[in-house]
């Protein structure tokens, strides 16, 4: 098992250093510049100081030398120093991964609490109105914009009814949080009440519930004993991948509420073409997702015997 | 309950499957009856009712499928309409089935022998110490060699042979009167098949279990059942002593099954002949024709084939077909 | 008496590797090792085994799909293998697969289905392709004008005559039938089996006719090779061995038929279950399963070797069984 | 078990959102772009703007016939370049195995990692804001289900019968993956571009949000919405209807999407 | 006495709509404690506390709170006042100023402010290699040029005369209020800035000490006691939430989360219509002129016709009032309302397509054009005036392809002259003459002269404005370029924008800043015990 462990960790790192290389080539190639990203009026910097920055700053060399001393740096786990603030992009984002997480782990509990049942509920009864009900309700939320709902809401939650805050962050704890979670929390909860449906249903009709039934067992027992686990194997994967790519999904739900997660810092740093910053947020928010996923497999692993990597 | 009194009696069962084109008959009057201790096969190829009839004597029939009528009584009590709860308590308590694929059968994320455990704690109120302990001796019983670690093992980690005896065991763990084995080794290699078999005659045989044997193969069911019913597109065509059916199969439908398997040892003893045919294809439900249902495909159809459904006829010697020119 | 072989088969093996990645070292899987076997003109040779002997792999190899570890397969005369022009070979061999409903392309109708093969192999006059398509129809049983139907529009019987006239529209010298009934409702297999005769009569065909079927073997086979973990374990006319049979894996087959004919014929059965190819165990295969196995069979692997003419067998102690009825 | 309902109000939806993608310019009373009419701006909906005018005074509803082009356009567009990406992928490395199989395989995991929206943002931000760029990053951001699903396919075809049987035949790679695989693989392909439809046009919005979608003189859905934002509590139909249209088009594909699936793909309810 | 002067300033910059409510205001003693909650409007997040490195407008205003530099601006004189510098006297025509400094300014971590910091904070403006913004106002320093060159160490132009005192030579004359009002030249403790917390915990002279950062949510600085303004500030706490997303912060301050607002032109109207909301807006004209800037090296925009016609054919009054919602002013030449050498009198250009069609004839053009636009999607310099222009410009046959790129690329493609025309916002002030510098013939394009307008005329009055002693000629001057520009239409004149900020109604002694609204002078702010913040 530790073994196991230690070479599903050790495949992400091939995957993070393509990734690396993805996200440089990328941005090697992006138009505009940090200097003029620099003030909301560029003009009056003068271009031969623009050249000496940039030299210094080594962006003048060639693509491969700076991506040797992109992965020279990497290698070192450190992230380089954000064009704006002047700071360890490592610290920037240390600042904001907490806050992040915490939005992201709330929408994803949101979306298991809520979603799981819903699922559940409707397969229990399929083809049903509460079936229909559930599912139309589910693919709503899917069918949203994220920053539409939000607003709305705010709109309805924070300012009609006054019950939650409509921003803010470190203040009220979980009162803050509510609103975020739910913006971001609803498509997962959607997607999860499908997968949920779709997989008891399978398991339903699977064989071995009609053993299980032939074996004199109560719906209650069918359930409980046999459905439950092996549902919850095939609903895992959709819980890992909605989770992984949450902190991603979260840049709309963060620039709205003003949540001062990665993704905001991810957001800013793209338009004000601080790369290092950017870099460091893309391979944060990916490296949460191998992690999330990484520790989904070692999951499986713990729950369904079949499963045997190599 | 006299001792003349038949374990399981079929009685005109009939079964309709349910579309959006109507409803159609999946079994239509099948009646049989089987006695303690008594093998009986049901033979008949796919989608023509057999399964469905086993399904329907456990209660575990799922829409689009639904009893139509008839009566199903064991010991005397009928069965069809038993509240949930009752059938429940006599399922895998007095009738047990196993079923053709093994691994599909099992859940694949218990170990084998909790699965087995399950039949006691539900029917004998074991704690699941106890029915552990005696999973273990179930698994001994089907003769799993090293069972006390078998019992911990994950279905795919047994080979299909195993696998079958895993259900075998849970299927007998409570000692059931009757024993339901729907096409229990297709899924099997022969040699592996024989064994099951024999398996399954000798722990029947031990307990008094009677066994309603499901199967394509004719060969197969009148290895191990004493009696054989054949069913052709949801009806029992004809029913028979094994030791008969091969050598005076009377309804048309049988005779062609048998004439047209090349049987091993029967060049060695003929020569090559030219194999005879049965016409034309198996009807789907949806599709049955009128009159007896195997009229087009039958060399010795008449006018009356095609309009008058044939009875179920006794003849002298116990057998029963159904055909106007049988024989 | 090889000059004269359509096919031959010499010291074939056919080995893959399992899993491995980038941690661990693959596993070597011997699906097929050493066999050797050769079909003459007009013959049909049986080969019997139960799952994982290597049977499939066998056939993939006649059919230059997979590529020998060890040994050559020789086709008319020419190897078989990546290397061999793959038309060429198609023109010499094809085959007939086991499910009807998985073997025809569900969005082509049966036309397309007989008549590309005949464009890919140089037959462009559209008139020759719809004539020689509609003969092909007829001569399985189907009618011309049910080629432009989808194969879900025909019973599984139909299908496989479908799939029969697929493999025969090139004309091939040798067909491999690979379960050609297992698949088919049991009142339907006798019509399929008669077609395959009598397009063999007619066409002159040479089958190789794969099934676990033993009954069906012996109907319609001049000679039969057993294989078990593959390897050949025993070969020969199709009398010797379901008369006399020698290998005890062999009576053991004939021993699980449940059929009141043969009934009487062996009682020697097989123990437990046939061992994974990828751990095959140590001197004879068969060994652990073998009623008659001695130390020297679990040590010392036997070689097929011939009993009498044309009879051959791999088993130490196979001149015991000569005398035994079977 | 089925629910056939979505298939219908999906087909419904989908086919309204269609008609007006195709027939919107004749649908429309004016031009989106050229009939601005400062003196008309944010007018509330009534019989000559049936619902209401923007900040520019142009008439909301010709904007939203004409924006359902836009939209469904880049719907369209981006799952086109998905699916030939991810099917070409997916069903060599399905095919062929091997080598190529473990770089796609590779490839799959990389774009499955880095969350679309945020490599979509990224390309934007590379090739600027505009229709075709947004339909280059959507369509370069989302075939990692559709390699998956497409491998899977390959995979289990390739051990069907019939390809076993093409191969015999002589067929060659390009011959059996075009005339064998493809066709039978399309099922499951056609239910998930319909869902990556709608995620499309909702991933359109989101950038139009964050300031990097499809901009005019087109009026997209998502940009309209966006740009609506501001207004929602003083002329709620600046945001509305364009909202509407993005959720009742977005609603209808992935309703039909799921009915699809139900009918096409019947084996896979629970994978994804 | 200057608060006073500033409070009045208030009173001026709200009249009108506050007319009658500010005395009633001014009649409260402002209140010592109490908790400011200042929205950061413009970005998600604070890019950089260093003030000599942002210039952005949203960090100006932790700046304001934290830093101070030699000048401020004064809203109600219209013109910097001293500072940090007690007294500042030219010599030589001009070019060379001594200043006092305070000897009672301290630094949060308790030392003195001295010369050594003015002298170092000058010279850590112009390291090379550092692109620091705030260099642009101390280039005009001799000496200071080499520096950023990396040819020379110090800068000779700035001398330490005393503990307090400093004399600064420039390379012109000048009036350095213009440029040491700028935030981005703070006097900074080097001792401080050493260490390597500094750029996360910054350390300055100003009213307020920082307390906290939360990056991307907020900023708070807490009351820093020895400020050198006795009785200063009122407040405990400034806190900037971040709030970037408009309709966010709208929902937000009708729900008193927050206490003051930058309002949007959507906004503006909502406020003004809402009785409650409308008592509480500050306005102001802000020194920003908003313009579509054409290349002239492109043809036809050599043209001046053209450029003419392009200005007569657009309906700028009518985008005004109904796309800004009259939260702008209509622009008639390139200075600024309030920025001295500003016209009132004069006309803006006519709304006439007859005309622009005539011009365009007469420059050969009489089918008109196509060109490309670039534009950011800036609501009230980008892309919502292109869609409104559009359909104006098309009615005398020009036709417009947009192209929509960031505000980093548009000023990138700006700064390269890689565009045909853009349009886009321009600090025009607070400095009249710098501001018109920016169509001097020898200003390269890389500092202002976007559109290589290059004028003899133009030149010459511009010279003269900038050596002149005589105050009165100087205006005059001023006003005459002013013109100049205005018939020569570098540009499209399209607006000048007027800031409105949105307040709680407990929140007292804010200032109408035209230099930017949002930086605020937090010592004078105080809240009223109505504040539901704590």
């Amino acid at each position: 098992m530790l073994g196991f462990v230690i070479r599903r960790v050790l495949q992400m790192v091939p995957m993070l250093a393509a990734i690396a290389l993805l996200i440089f080539v990328l941005f090697s190639v992006i138009p505009g510049s940090f200097a003029t990203g620099q003030q909301d009026e560029g003009l009056g910097l003068d271009m031969a100081v623009v050249a000496r920055m940039r030299a210094e700053l080594g962006l003048d060399d060639p693509l491969h030398v700076r991506f040797g001393a992109y992965v020279k740096q990497l290698a070192t786990l450190d992230l380089g120093v954000s064009f704006r603030s002047r700071q360890p992009v490592a610290d920037m984002i240390a600042a904001r991964l907490w806050p992040s997480l915490k939005l992201t782990i709330a929408a994803m509990g949101f979306a298991i609490v809520i979603g799981l049942p819903l699922g559940f509920v409707a397969a229990l009864r399929p083809g049903s109105l509460v079936d229909l009900g559930l599912m139309v309700i589910a693919v709503s939320g899917l069918s949203l914009p994220k920053f539409w709902l939000g607003i709305l809401l705010m709109y309805l939650f924070a300012l009609t009814l006054g019950w939650f805050p409509s921003f803010g962050y470190g203040q009220g704890g979980l009162w803050h949080l509510t609103l975020p979670a739910l913006a971001l929390g609803v498509s997962p909860m959607a997607l999860l009440a499908r997968t949920t449906r779709a997989a008891v249903l399978d398991i339903m009709n699977a064989d071995f519930v009609r053993t299980a039934r032939s074996k004199g067992m109560n719906e209650y027992r069918v359930v409980v004993w046999h459905v439950l686990r092996n549902a919850l194997v095939l609903v895992l994967t959709t819980i890992g991948l909605q989770f992984g790519s949450l902190l991603g999904q979260g840049v709309v739900v963060e620039k709205l509420f003003a949540w001062p997660g990665v993704g905001s810092l991810l957001v800013d740093s793209v338009f004000q073409r601080d790369i290092p910053a950017v870099q460091g947020c893309i391979l944060v928010i990916t490296m949460f997702f191998l992690v999330i996923n990484t520790s989904v497999d070692i999951a499986y692993k713990l729950i369904d015997p079949r499963i045997r990597y190599t | 309950m006299s001792a003349s009194q038949p374990l399981l009696q079929v009685e005109d069962l009939h079964i309709a499957l349910s579309t959006d084109a109507g409803s159609f008959p999946a079994v239509e009057g099948v009646s049989f009856e089987i006695a303690r201790g008594e093998t009986v096969g049901l033979v008949g190829e796919s989608g023509c009712g057999k399964s469905i009839t086993a399904l329907s004597i456990m209660g575990l029939l799922k829409p689009p499928l639904g009893l139509a009528g008839g009566r199903i009584r064991l010991t005397g009590q009928e069965i069809q309409n038993l509240p949930a709860a009752e059938l429940r308590s006599l399922r895998g308590k007095r009738i047990a089935m196993i079923f053709q694929e093994p691994m599909t059968a099992l859940n694949p994320l218990k170990p084998v022998g909790r699965q087995i455990a399950e039949m006691f704690v539900l029917h004998q109120g074991a704690s699941w110490r106890e029915a552990e302990q005696k999973a273990v001796e179930a698994l001994t019983q089907v003769k799993v060699p090293a069972p006390g670690r078998r019992a911990k093992d994950y279905p795919h980690q047994l080979s299909g042979g195993m696998r079958q005896r895993v259900m075998i065991a849970i299927a007998l763990a409570c000692e059931p009167d009757l024993l339901i084995a729907d096409e229990p080794t297709t899924a099997l290699d022969v040699t592996v098949q024989a064994e099951i078999v024999d398996l399954m005659k000798e722990l029947c045989a031990a307990r008094g279990t009677a066994i309603l044997m499901i199967s394509h193969d004719l060969g197969l069911v009148t290895d191990i059942c004493r009696r054989v019913c054949v069913m052709y597109a949801g009806r029992i065509v004809e029913q028979q002593d094994s030791e008969q059916i091969f050598n005076h199969p009377q309804h048309p439908y049988t005779q062609g099954l048998v004439a047209s398997l090349p049987r091993l040892g029967m060049r060695a003893q003929h020569g090559r002949r030219k194999l005879m045919e049965i016409a034309g294809v198996v009807p789907g439900i949806t599709a049955y024709p009128g009159g007896c249902r195997f009229n087009p495909r039958c060399s010795r159809a008449t006018e009356i084939c095609v309009k008058v459904v044939p009875e179920l006829e006794a003849l002298g010697d116990g057998s029963l077909v159904r055909c106007h020119h049988h024989g | 008496m090889v000059d004269q072989a359509l096919l031959s088969i010499e010291d074939l093996a056919v080995h893959f590797p399992i899993g491995g990645g980038l941690f661990s070292k693959p596993q070597m899987l011997r699906a097929v090792d050493g066999v050797t076997l050769s079909i003459k003109p007009g013959e049909s040779l049986g080969l019997v085994g139960e799952s994982g002997c290597g049977k499939s792999t066998l056939a993939l190899s006649v059919l230059g799909l997979v590529d020998a570890t060890r040994g050559r397969v020789m086709l008319d005369g020419k190897a078989v293998g990546s290397e061999a022009d793959r038309l060429e070979v198609a023109r010499t061999v094809q085959m007939v697969f086991q499910d009807p409903y998985a073997s025809l392309n569900p969005r082509q109708t049966v036309r397309r289905t007989l008549a590309d093969p005949l464009r890919l192999h140089g037959v462009t006059n559209g008139g020759e392709v719809a004539d020689r398509v509609a003969e092909m129809l007829r001569q399985v049983g189907l009618r011309p004008d049910q080629a432009d139907l989808y194969p879900h529009e025909f019973s599984g019987g139909q299908r496989q005559r479908i799939g029969i006239a697929r493999a025969l529209i090139l004309k091939p010298k040798l067909v491999i039938c690979d379960e050609p009934v297992s698949a088919l409702d049991v009142s339907i297999r006798a019509q399929i089996i008669n077609l395959l005769l009598e397009l063999q009569a007619e066409m002159g065909l040479s089958y190789l006719m794969i099934s676990h079927d033993l009954g069906v073997v012996e109907h319609m086979s001049d000679r039969v090779a057993v294989m078990y973990l593959g390897r050949i374990v025993e070969t020969g006319g199709w009398r010797e061995i379901f008369e006399q049979p020698r290998h005890p894996y062999t009576r053991a087959l004939i021993a699980a038929i449940p059929d009141p004919l043969t009934r009487g014929l062996a009682r020697e059965k097989a123990r437990g279950e046939i061992p994974s190819p990828l751990n095959p165990p140590p001197g004879c295969t068969f060994n652990p399963r073998c009623p008659h196995a001695t130390d020297h069979c679990r040590s010392a692997p036997p070689v097929l070797s011939p009993v009498e003419e044309g009879h051959l067998v791999s088993c130490w102690r196979a001149e015991e069984f000569a005398k035994v009825p079977a | 078990m089925k629910l056939r309902a979505n298939l219908a109000i999906g087909g419904g939806l989908t086919l309204l959102s269609l008609f007006v993608g195709v027939f919107g310019p004749w649908l429309a009373h004016t031009d989106p772009i050229m009939d601005a009419n400062l003196m008309n701006a944010e007018l509330p909906p009534s019989g000559e703007f049936w619902f209401g005018t923007d900040q520019q005074g142009r008439d909301i509803f010709s904007r939203v016939m004409y924006g359902a082009q836009i939209s469904l356009t880049v719907g369209i567009g981006s799952q086109l370049i998905n699916t030939a990406i991810g099917t070409t992928l997916g069903v060599t490395a399905g095919y062929w195995g091997g080598w190529w199989d473990d770089f796609v395989n590779g490839l799959t995991n990389l774009m499955l990692a880095i969350p679309s929206l945020i490599f979509a943002l990224a390309i934007m931000a590379i090739l600027g804001p505009g229709l075709t760029s947004l339909m280059i990053a959507l369509g370069l951001t989302n075939w990692s289900y559709t390699c998956r699903i497409s491998r899977a396919q390959a995979l289990a075809i390739k051990s069907q019968g019939y390809v076993q049987a093409a191969r015999v035949l002589g067929y060659g790679d390009m011959r059996i993956m075009f005339t064998q695989i493809l066709p039978n693989t399309l099922g499951p392909i056609i239910v998930i571009a319909t869902l990556g439809m709608g995620g499309s046009i909702l991933a359109e919005a989101a950038l139009s949000f964050l300031g990097l979608g499809v901009r005019p003189p087109s009026p997209s859905w998502g940009s309209m919405l966006s740009d609506a934002r501001e207004t929602i509590t003083t002329a709620p139909w600046l945001s509305l209807f364009p909202g509407l249209a993005i959720f009742l088009t977005v609603l209808g594909l992935n309703l039909l999407g799921d009915g699809l699936r139900d009918v096409l793909d019947p084996q896979s309810r629970s994978r994804r | 006495m200057k608060r006073l002067a500033l409070l009045s300033g208030i009173a001026i910059a709200t009249a009108g709509l506050l007319a009658a409510l500010a005395p009633a205001a001014e009649a409260q003693t402002p209140r010592r404690g109490g908790v400011v909650r200042m929205t950061a409007p413009y970005a998600s997040s604070f890019g950089n506390l260093d003030p000599h490195r942002s210039g952005r407008s949203q960090d100006g205003q932790v700046h304001m709170t934290i830093h101070r530099t030699l000048y401020i601006w004064d809203s109600a004189k219209g013109a910097p006042a001293l500072e940090l510098a007690t007294a500042a006297t030219p010599s030589a025509g001009g070019t060379v100023w001594t200043f006092k400094l305070r000897d009672d300014a301290f630094f949060h971590n308790g030392r003195k402010m001295n010369a050594d910091d003015v002298v170092w904070s000058f010279t850590r403006l112009m390291s090379p290699g550092e692109g620091f913004v705030g260099a642009r106002w101390i280039r005009l320093v001799q000496g200071a040029v080499a520096v950023e060159r990396g040819e020379a160490k110090e800068i000779s132009g700035i001398k330490k005369l005393g503990e307090h005192e400093v004399e600064i030579t420039f390379t012109q004359k000048v009036e350095p209020g213009f440029l040491f009002y700028n935030m981005t030249t703070s006097i900074l403790p080097r001792e401080e800035v050493e260490k390597p917390t500094w750029a996360t915990a910054p350390v300055g002279l100003g009213p307020f000490k920082f307390k906290e950062h939360i990056p991307g949510s907020r900023l708070v600085a807490e009351r820093f006691d020895r400020f050198y303004k006795p009785g200063l500030p009122y407040l405990d706490r400034v806190e900037f939430p971040i709030m970037a997303e408009a309709s966010a912060r709208d929902i937000a301050f009708r729900n008193r989360e927050v206490d003051t607002s930058i309002l949007g032109p959507v906004q503006y109207v909502a406020y003004n219509n809402d009785a409650n909301l409308r008592k509480n807006i500050l306005e102001v004209a802000e020194v920003f002129t908003r313009s579509m800037v054409m290349n002239h090296e492109v043809k036809p925009f050599d043209d001046k016709r053209v450029r003419q016609a392009i200005n007569h054919a657009i309906n700028t009054q009518i985008i005004v009032e109904r796309l800004a919602r009259n939260k702008a002013y209509r622009a008639t030449s390139w200075l600024p309302i309030t920025v001295p050498g500003y016209d009132k009198d004069m006309k803006p250009y006519e709304f006439n397509p007859a005309k622009a069609r005539a011009l365009l004839a007469e420059a050969g053009l009489p089918n008109g054009f196509e060109f490309e636009w670039t534009t950011s999607q800036n609501e009230s310099w980008g892309l919502p005036i292109v869609e409104a222009v559009i359909p104006m410009l098309a009615q005398v046959g020009i036709r417009v392809k947009t192209k929509v790129v960031e505000v980093a690329v548009l000023t990138d493609i700006a700064l390269k002259g890689e565009f045909q025309a853009y349009i886009g916002s321009s600090q025009t002030g607070p400095d009249p003459l710098q501001t018109l510098r920016c169509y001097h013939s020898s200003t390269p394009r890389t500092s202002c002269n976007v559109t290589q307008y290059k004028n003899a005329d133009y030149d010459k009055m511009l010279d003269e404005a900038g050596t002149t002693d005589d105050p009165a000629r100087k205006l005059e001057l001023l006003k005459r370029a002013n013109a100049h520009l205005f018939d020569a239409a570098p540009v499209w004149f399209f607006n000048y924008n007027k800031a409105t900020l949105a307040f709680q109604p407990w929140v007292h002694g804010l200032q109408a800043n035209p230099t930017e609204l949002v930086h605020q002078y937090p010592e004078f702010i105080w809240v009223d015990a109505s504040s539901p913040a704590k």
